[in-house]
């Protein structure tokens, strides 16, 4: 064992608080201490996942107190699955960008990794908090760090989608707050795991009506549907790895924030109803406009809305199979949606309009990234033998177990959709003219490494699942496991 | 007469609702940024004010042990929304900022405040 | 490592290692690719054990790997036509760019079709049939011509036919709690009402577009016409086929077991032959020939799946053997074509002309494959049509069988139009350099117009295992008692009774021929068609006496009110519809944050009115 | 039309809000048992913190604090980038009324009694109301008042980030130091000391001036960015 759940935060906030000193000395200590912070919290997060197939859930508690009294994080197969997906693409984005602009040495650049670390950091402490407030905390973080980064670049129309993010993230930081509040004053406490113990204490009446705070709050990062009109802006805008970053690592621990709240907290019937219809409402809407999309990212952000919303039609089947099905979606759409912002922004570098005909021919110019956007699209699609099919047979399969033919007929045809607007784009990339007088950007060295790995990952589990499903496994049965999940927090002894 | 005291004794989370009512309502309604930002804010102030107001206790102390009040631990109101509430002022301190400074670029870059007029970004 | 195994790992690496060896140089990719095709094919061949079952097991999921006598029939078909198609694609390919994609999804639709055969089990079995798809539909978007409509086209109704299946799989999987094909069959008998019609009906559609059945063809005939022909012979010859090998197995064990039989049965075969009288009519009308070719393909199709929806003995044995013979005749076709398109740089059968002294070899396998298409004895489809008539005349389905004969009558209208667009009529100078296919393209040629023969005259030798393929689903042995079944037969079983009159006949031309021939052979001269002058006026050299332009019109005004209605039109129209309505959707974003905050107070309030119904 | 929409849907809010309300009730205790007596006993007993809302913000629930502090440092990060530009032009800043002698002699005057306060607030945060957080924003405000009295006050950019990264590395190595000899982020390392002493709650007090060092210097980053905004 390397270390404990808590340096997950200390040691990326112990850099961000040092870099800025170290980058007086030694410029290119901002670019590189992430990366190593990063690959650091990787090999963490690893040994950690590994640690607790043996041991059982790690919880750690800060300051010495206990649970309920003081913070505890909880790294359990089901978190540490999340934590471990999210700082590996963090640290893939890392990579990528590495060399990501030329003129990345000037100042506001530097702060692109600082930021991008503390992305990275507080969505694993969304991930690994067992404290509401804590967790409020956490948000807030990301969305700070998200602003930022989305507002990187001074020339587009960046400021536009940060401030809609920050409009809609301080709306729900209120309701969240509130929320929090209302269930502060029933069961005075702020620990997840003792809440659900107490949840039956509520009125119902108070628990509805914070579950709607609730979801207000968390929905709105989780890309809900009516609620996440700023994500295509923000994917837009911000840089190309960050797009990323968005799909993969903030909508994630979004997701994951709902299933806290809405499966452990909450024991209410209809919730996890509701969860089918608003992930069905967002996948629905989100992939027909995607089909709509005349700009290849906002195109990419649309798709990726729609599979978040698919990943909570996942959750809400409510199932072992369904949660199954919900991670192994969560983890193909990290990967998938990370190669395919990554080799598309290569893909319309040089375009400042970033329209999907800007890709015409590039297959001829860049031949490996379209290669690798192309194993992308076909794998987010849902075709085998790339990873994206087992996810798709996995949430059928659980839909059909949970006898939910007309969700399986919704979903495949929408899927119908999902593959228009992909293929529309391959086409383009190899069987198109080349438009007139357009330079290309070759991708770098580091860029390369970071597509090509996600490319082989997205293959190598398409041939052979097996390789994560046993960790997807302990995973679900870990959030099936509600009442483990409150002893085990509550009854500790450190 | 007891009734109307009672009834002044939910005065401040009727306030508390109504800052938070009426920052809502400036944020959705106003076309000026600024203005949105100040709706944010109030409404974050009503949120607030509802946390404290949400731990008091009648006729409690402050949570502090000065002096001489070492063991009036009874009395004492909820220490907890107060600490809560300082973490979430700072937050709302910092969004704010943040807010201020896109404002401000937003307005460089549109050469206005009015956001129904700030759409580049739209379908 | 169990055999299956090995031949798609094979065919796997061969495709990657074929994909890239254009880098090193042409010779070793064509090598590598023929390789990769052939070696299988023996390994496949020397190894069949119809018993042995090979299990790669997830932890989820258990691929199970095994053949069946129905499989290894189609097998024969995939293999045959790969190989052949295979050589003829290296020689098609000379020297044209892109030899990588076109070997590397070639290779790899091919390993997807054998996957498809040996798939015991309903996941491999998508598996295989998604990567037939992508690898197909990469191949029809091959020329770049209009790929934005062909390709999506294509793909959108291969994924409305792929997710019917795939929908049906994960129902017959939560119903039964296994993938296993056979679990299906087994526990079929168990459903509900509603879940028994629902699950063929669905596969049923996941089949029909793969095997082009209306209303599901219209992407076919673009896909056919666009992709390179030395694929599309594969392509219409064996991946069809897939479509109707899954057709027979939800016919022969599915269908069989519900109330709805006859019905069901009825409405396929009903669709079938619609698919064969419009697409005919279709073919008729085409100047392309690959796009008439194309439809005459949907129409064959059409016969082959009216034979196997009909499903007595006698109609399976004639649809499968139809399958088979469409499969050879038609790729031959097809790969004329090709030949043709090569040497001359188009396939418009209204600008090419003439050819029959230039590519003599290219026309005896059109011809020969032209006849067996028209269904002319002695050769194989010959066989397969009557033995398709008389099963319907046998099984009172008089009127389907006046529609199958009308088309198979029509046929022979696009067959004498491709006939004569390519080879005969008038030369014209345009094509004079024109010379014949390398030998490499006319040899696999000439060697499946040689099975057309044989098939004609000695079918059993297709016949017994389809018979065994037939009786492997519990369908009464036929095949020592097939003159019970058709008077086509005759008595001591294995021969065709019309056989002692063909040979009859043939004889007699033969020795016709050589009579012509010897009393000619001083006196006969080579005209040109302009060379009329002894009838007075001497044609000038620019006036076109052949009669292209507008062939059969008549005819087609005759059957024009048959055809104004589209399929293509309304779905294009649905399509656009569609779009048009998402259009309108995507107007919630309307790019103003306020409003989307105005949506999230709204949704709270929505919330918190219905509180009291969504949560209880 | 859209007002009103939204005036009837603020309405609907509003009544739902002020029923929640009204049934959890004003001024009594709400929650059978909470974790609020543990933390009254724990920061008494164990602590040895009078101000029970600095034990909480500061060990309690220290890893918020942390994460406060963090957002702060991201605020400022941000703004630093939304509002960059290429070279910094530290003249003069555009004021719309000039300040008058007496507002600039006020305003020397007042600073430095402006800071002490601020540092008596931080220092004396775990014995009286007030704390890291309430300091440095007073201190933030002397900062303030400086800036907009004088056109061409400048405060270094480098200092400020020192003080606000080393007040940082200092929070996290205390809490590090916790973690290293107690196993647990935060934990006390110092001696606890009597109720009520100055140097009570070991590093409790520690911490939150650090906080304080943080704080004011990220308040006053944070004014000076924009202050430094030409329009």
């Amino acid at each position: 064992m390397v270390g404990t759940p808590v340096l997950f935060i200390v040691i990326p906030l112990l850099a961000a608080f040092i870099i800025p000193l170290t980058g007086m000395v030694w410029k290119n200590s901002v670019r590189i201490i992430p990366g190593i912070v990063l690959s650091y919290m990787l090999i963490l997060s690893i040994s950690l996942l590994w640690h607790i197939t043996e041991t059982g859930t790690v919880i750690e508690v800060i300051a010495g107190w206990k649970p309920p009294i003081g913070i505890n994080l909880v790294f359990s197969p089901f978190s540490g699955f999340f934590a471990t997906l999210m700082i590996f693409l963090g640290l893939l984005v890392w990579v990528y960008s590495y060399k990501f602009k030329r003129n990345i040495d000037s100042e506001p650049a530097l702060k692109y990794f600082i930021l991008l670390m503390l992305l990275v950091t507080g969505s694993v402490g969304i991930v690994l908090t067992g404290d509401i407030f804590n967790m409020f905390v956490f948000i807030e973080i990301v969305g700070i760090s998200g602003y930022g980064l989305t507002s990187f670049y001074t020339r587009r129309d960046s400021a536009e989608a940060a401030f809609k993010y920050l409009f809609m993230g301080s709306i729900a930081s209120t309701f969240l707050l509130l929320a929090i509040m209302i269930v502060y004053s029933q069961l005075g406490t702020l620990n997840i795991a003792e809440i659900a113990d107490k949840m039956p204490m509520m009125s119902n009446k108070l628990k509805v009506i914070s579950l709607i705070f609730f979801m207000l709050a968390i929905g709105v990062e989780a890309e809900m549907f009516p609620l996440n009109g700023w994500a295509p802006d923000v994917y837009t805008q911000a840089p190309g790895p960050i797009g990323a970053a968005f799909a993969g690592i903030v909508a994630k621990a979004a997701t994951y924030a709902t299933i806290r709240v809405m499966f452990t907290m909450y024991d209410l019937s209809g919730a996890m109803d509701f969860l089918i219809v608003m992930g069905i409402l967002t996948f629905i809407v989100a992939e027909t406009t995607a089909l709509r999309q005349d700009r290849l990212k906002r195109m990419l952000a649309y798709s990726s809305i729609g599979q978040m919303g698919l990943v909570m039609v996942a959750f809400g089947i409510g199932t072992k199979e369904g949660i199954f099905a919900a991670l192994f979606l969560i983890f193909n759409h990290a990967i998938i949606k990370g190669l395919l912002f990554f080799s598309g922004s290569y893909l319309v570098y040089t375009k400042k309009e970033k329209h999907i005909s800007d890709v015409n021919g590039m297959g001829k110019y860049l031949p490996i990234t379209s290669v690798l956007f192309t194993i992308g699209a076909f794998a987010i699609i849902g075709l085998p033998p790339f990873s994206g099919f087992w996810g798709k047979l996995a949430i059928l399969t659980a839909a059909a177990d949970s006898k939910m033919v007309a969700l399986i007929a919704i979903i495949l045809s929408v899927s119908v959709l999902e593959a228009v607007y992909y293929l529309r784009v391959v086409n383009r990339i190899y069987f198109f003219p080349k438009k007139e007088s357009m330079e290309t950007q070759k991708p770098t060295i580091n860029a390369l490494i970071a597509m090509i790995s996600l490319g082989i990952i997205i293959l190598v589990i398409g041939f052979y699942p097996d390789l994560i499903t046993g960790f997807i496994d302990r995973a679900a049965a870990d959030l099936m496991d509600k009442t483990g999940y409150i002893k085990d927090i509550l009854t500790i002894n450190n | 007469m007891e009734k109307y005291l009672e009834i002044l004794n939910y005065a401040i989370y009727g306030a508390a609702i109504l800052l938070l009512l009426i920052g809502l309502y400036g944020a959705l309604t106003k076309k000026s940024l600024i203005k949105i930002v100040l709706g944010l804010s109030i409404m974050d102030s009503g949120v607030h004010l509802l946390m404290i107001s949400i731990g008091y206790l009648k006729n409690g102390t402050a949570p502090i042990f000065s002096p001489g009040h070492e063991n009036e631990l009874a009395k004492m109101v909820d220490p907890v929304p107060q600490a809560l509430v300082l973490t979430a002022i700072v937050i709302g301190f910092g969004v704010t900022a943040v807010a201020l400074a896109l404002v401000i670029r937003l307005y460089k870059h549109h050469n206005t405040l009015r956001i129904d007029e700030i759409k580049n970004l739209k379908w | 490592m169990d055999i299956i195994n090995i031949i798609l790992l094979v065919f796997l690496a061969g495709a990657l290692l074929t994909a890239f060896a254009g880098k090193v140089s042409s010779i070793v990719q064509d090598t590598l690719f023929l390789i990769t095709i052939i070696v299988p094919a023996i390994l496949f061949f020397l190894n069949i054990n119809i018993n042995s079952e090979t299990v790669i097991s997830l932890s989820k999921i258990q691929l199970t790997f095994g053949l069946t006598p129905l499989s290894l029939f189609f097998a024969f078909i995939v293999f045959g036509l790969a190989i052949l198609a295979g050589f003829y694609a290296v020689g098609q390919m000379q020297g044209k760019k892109r030899k990588g994609y076109l070997y590397f999804n070639f290779l790899l639709s091919i390993a997807a079709m054998f996957g498809i055969l040996v798939s015991k089990d309903l996941v491999s079995f998508f598996i295989f049939w998604e990567i037939m798809t992508w690898s197909s539909y990469l191949l029809v978007i091959y020329n770049g011509k209009n790929v934005q409509q062909i390709g999506i086209k294509y793909f959108v109704m291969s994924a409305i036919g792929a997710y019917a299946m795939l929908m049906a799989i994960v129902i017959v999987h939560s119903l039964t709690g296994s993938f296993l094909i056979s679990d299906m069959i087994d526990g079929f008998a168990d459903m509900s009402a509603g879940m028994k019609l629902l699950i063929p009906i669905l596969l049923l559609t996941g089949f029909g577009v793969k095997a082009a059945l209306m209303p599901l063809h219209i992407w076919a005939p673009d896909a056919y016409s666009n992709a390179p022909m030395s694929y599309t012979s594969v392509f219409s010859g064996a991946l069809s086929k897939m479509g109707i090998y899954g057709m027979v197995i939800v016919f022969m064990t599915l269908i069989t077991k519900l109330p709805q039989e006859s019905l069901i049965r009825d409405i396929i075969a009903w669709l079938g032959a619609i698919t064969a009288a419009i697409s005919t009519l279709w073919a008729i009308k085409q100047d392309d020939a690959k796009r008439l070719l194309a439809y005459s393909s949907i129409g064959q199709l059409g016969y082959i799946v009216v034979g196997v929806a009909i499903g007595t003995p006698l109609a399976m044995l004639a649809g499968l053997f139809l399958a088979f013979m469409h499969g050879v005749f038609k790729s031959t076709l097809f790969m004329v074509v090709g030949a043709v398109e090569k040497q001359t740089g188009t396939s418009n059968l209204k600008e090419v002309t003439g050819l029959i002294r230039k590519m003599p070899w290219t026309f005896l396998a059109a011809l020969i494959s032209i006849i067996a298409l028209a269904g002319i004895p002695p050769l194989g489809g010959f066989v397969g049509k009557w033995m398709l008539y008389e099963s319907l005349i046998t099984s009172n389905h008089y009127l389907l069988v006046t529609l199958v004969f009308f088309s198979s009558t029509a046929a022979f209208l696009y067959c004498y139009k491709f006939l004569f667009g390519f080879f005969l009529g008038q030369e014209e100078k345009e094509w004079a350099h024109v010379k014949e296919a390398p030998a490499i393209m006319v040899v696999p040629m000439l060697i499946l117009s040689a099975i057309s023969v044989v098939l004609g005259t000695f079918p059993q030798l297709i016949l017994k295992p389809i018979n065994s393929a037939l009786a492997f689903y519990g369908m009464p042995d036929t095949y020592n008692n097939l003159w019970k079944e058709s008077m086509i037969f005759n008595k001591w079983g294995d021969q065709v009774a019309l056989t002692p009159i063909v040979y009859g006949i043939a004889i007699v031309f033969v020795i016709f021929a050589v009579f012509l021939f010897f009393k000619n052979r001083k006196t006969s001269r080579y005209v040109t068609t302009k060379d009329i002058s002894t009838s007075g006026e001497v044609p000038k050299e620019y006036e076109n006496l052949t009669f292209k332009e507008n062939f059969f019109q008549p005819f087609l005004r005759a059957v024009e009110p048959a055809m104004r209605r589209q399929m293509d039109k309304y779905m294009l129209a649905f399509a656009k519809g569609l779009e048009d309505l998402f259009d309108f959707t995507r107007r919630i974003y309307n790019g103003n944050g306020q409003t989307y905050a105005i949506y999230a107070l709204l949704f709270v309030i929505l919330l918190l009115l219905l509180s009291n119904n969504l949560f209880s | 039309m859209k007002k009103a929409i939204i005036l009837i849907s603020l309405t609907i809010l509003g009544v739902y809000l002020i029923d929640i309300f009204t049934g959890i009730g004003f001024g009594t205790q709400h929650f059978a048992s909470g974790v609020k007596d543990a933390y009254l006993i724990g920061s008494k007993e164990t602590l040895r913190v009078s101000n029970v809302v600095t034990s909480i913000v500061v060990n309690f629930r220290g890893f918020d604090t942390l994460g406060e502090v963090t957002v702060l440092f991201l605020a400022s990060m941000a703004l630093g980038g939304i509002l960059y530009k290429k070279r910094h032009d530290v003249g003069e800043r555009s004021v719309l009324f000039p300040s008058t002698r007496i507002v600039m002699s006020g305003a020397k005057l007042l600073f430095p009694s402006i800071v002490l306060l601020g540092a008596y607030v931080f220092i004396h945060g775990h014995l009286s109301p007030g704390g890291g957080f309430q300091g440095g924003t007073i201190i933030a405000t002397g900062f303030l008042l400086m800036l907009i009295t004088y056109r061409n006050y400048s405060v270094s950019h480098n200092r400020l980030s020192w003080v606000e990264s080393l007040a940082g590395v200092l929070f996290i190595s205390l809490g590090l130091a916790g973690y290293f000899v107690h196993d647990s982020f935060l934990a006390n390392v110092f001696p606890e000391g009597k109720l009520n002493d100055l140097f009570s709650g070991g590093v409790i007090g520690i911490i939150y001036v650090a906080v304080g060092f943080k704080v004011a210097a990220e308040l006053t980053g944070i004014i000076y960015t924009i202050l430094h905004e030409k329009d």
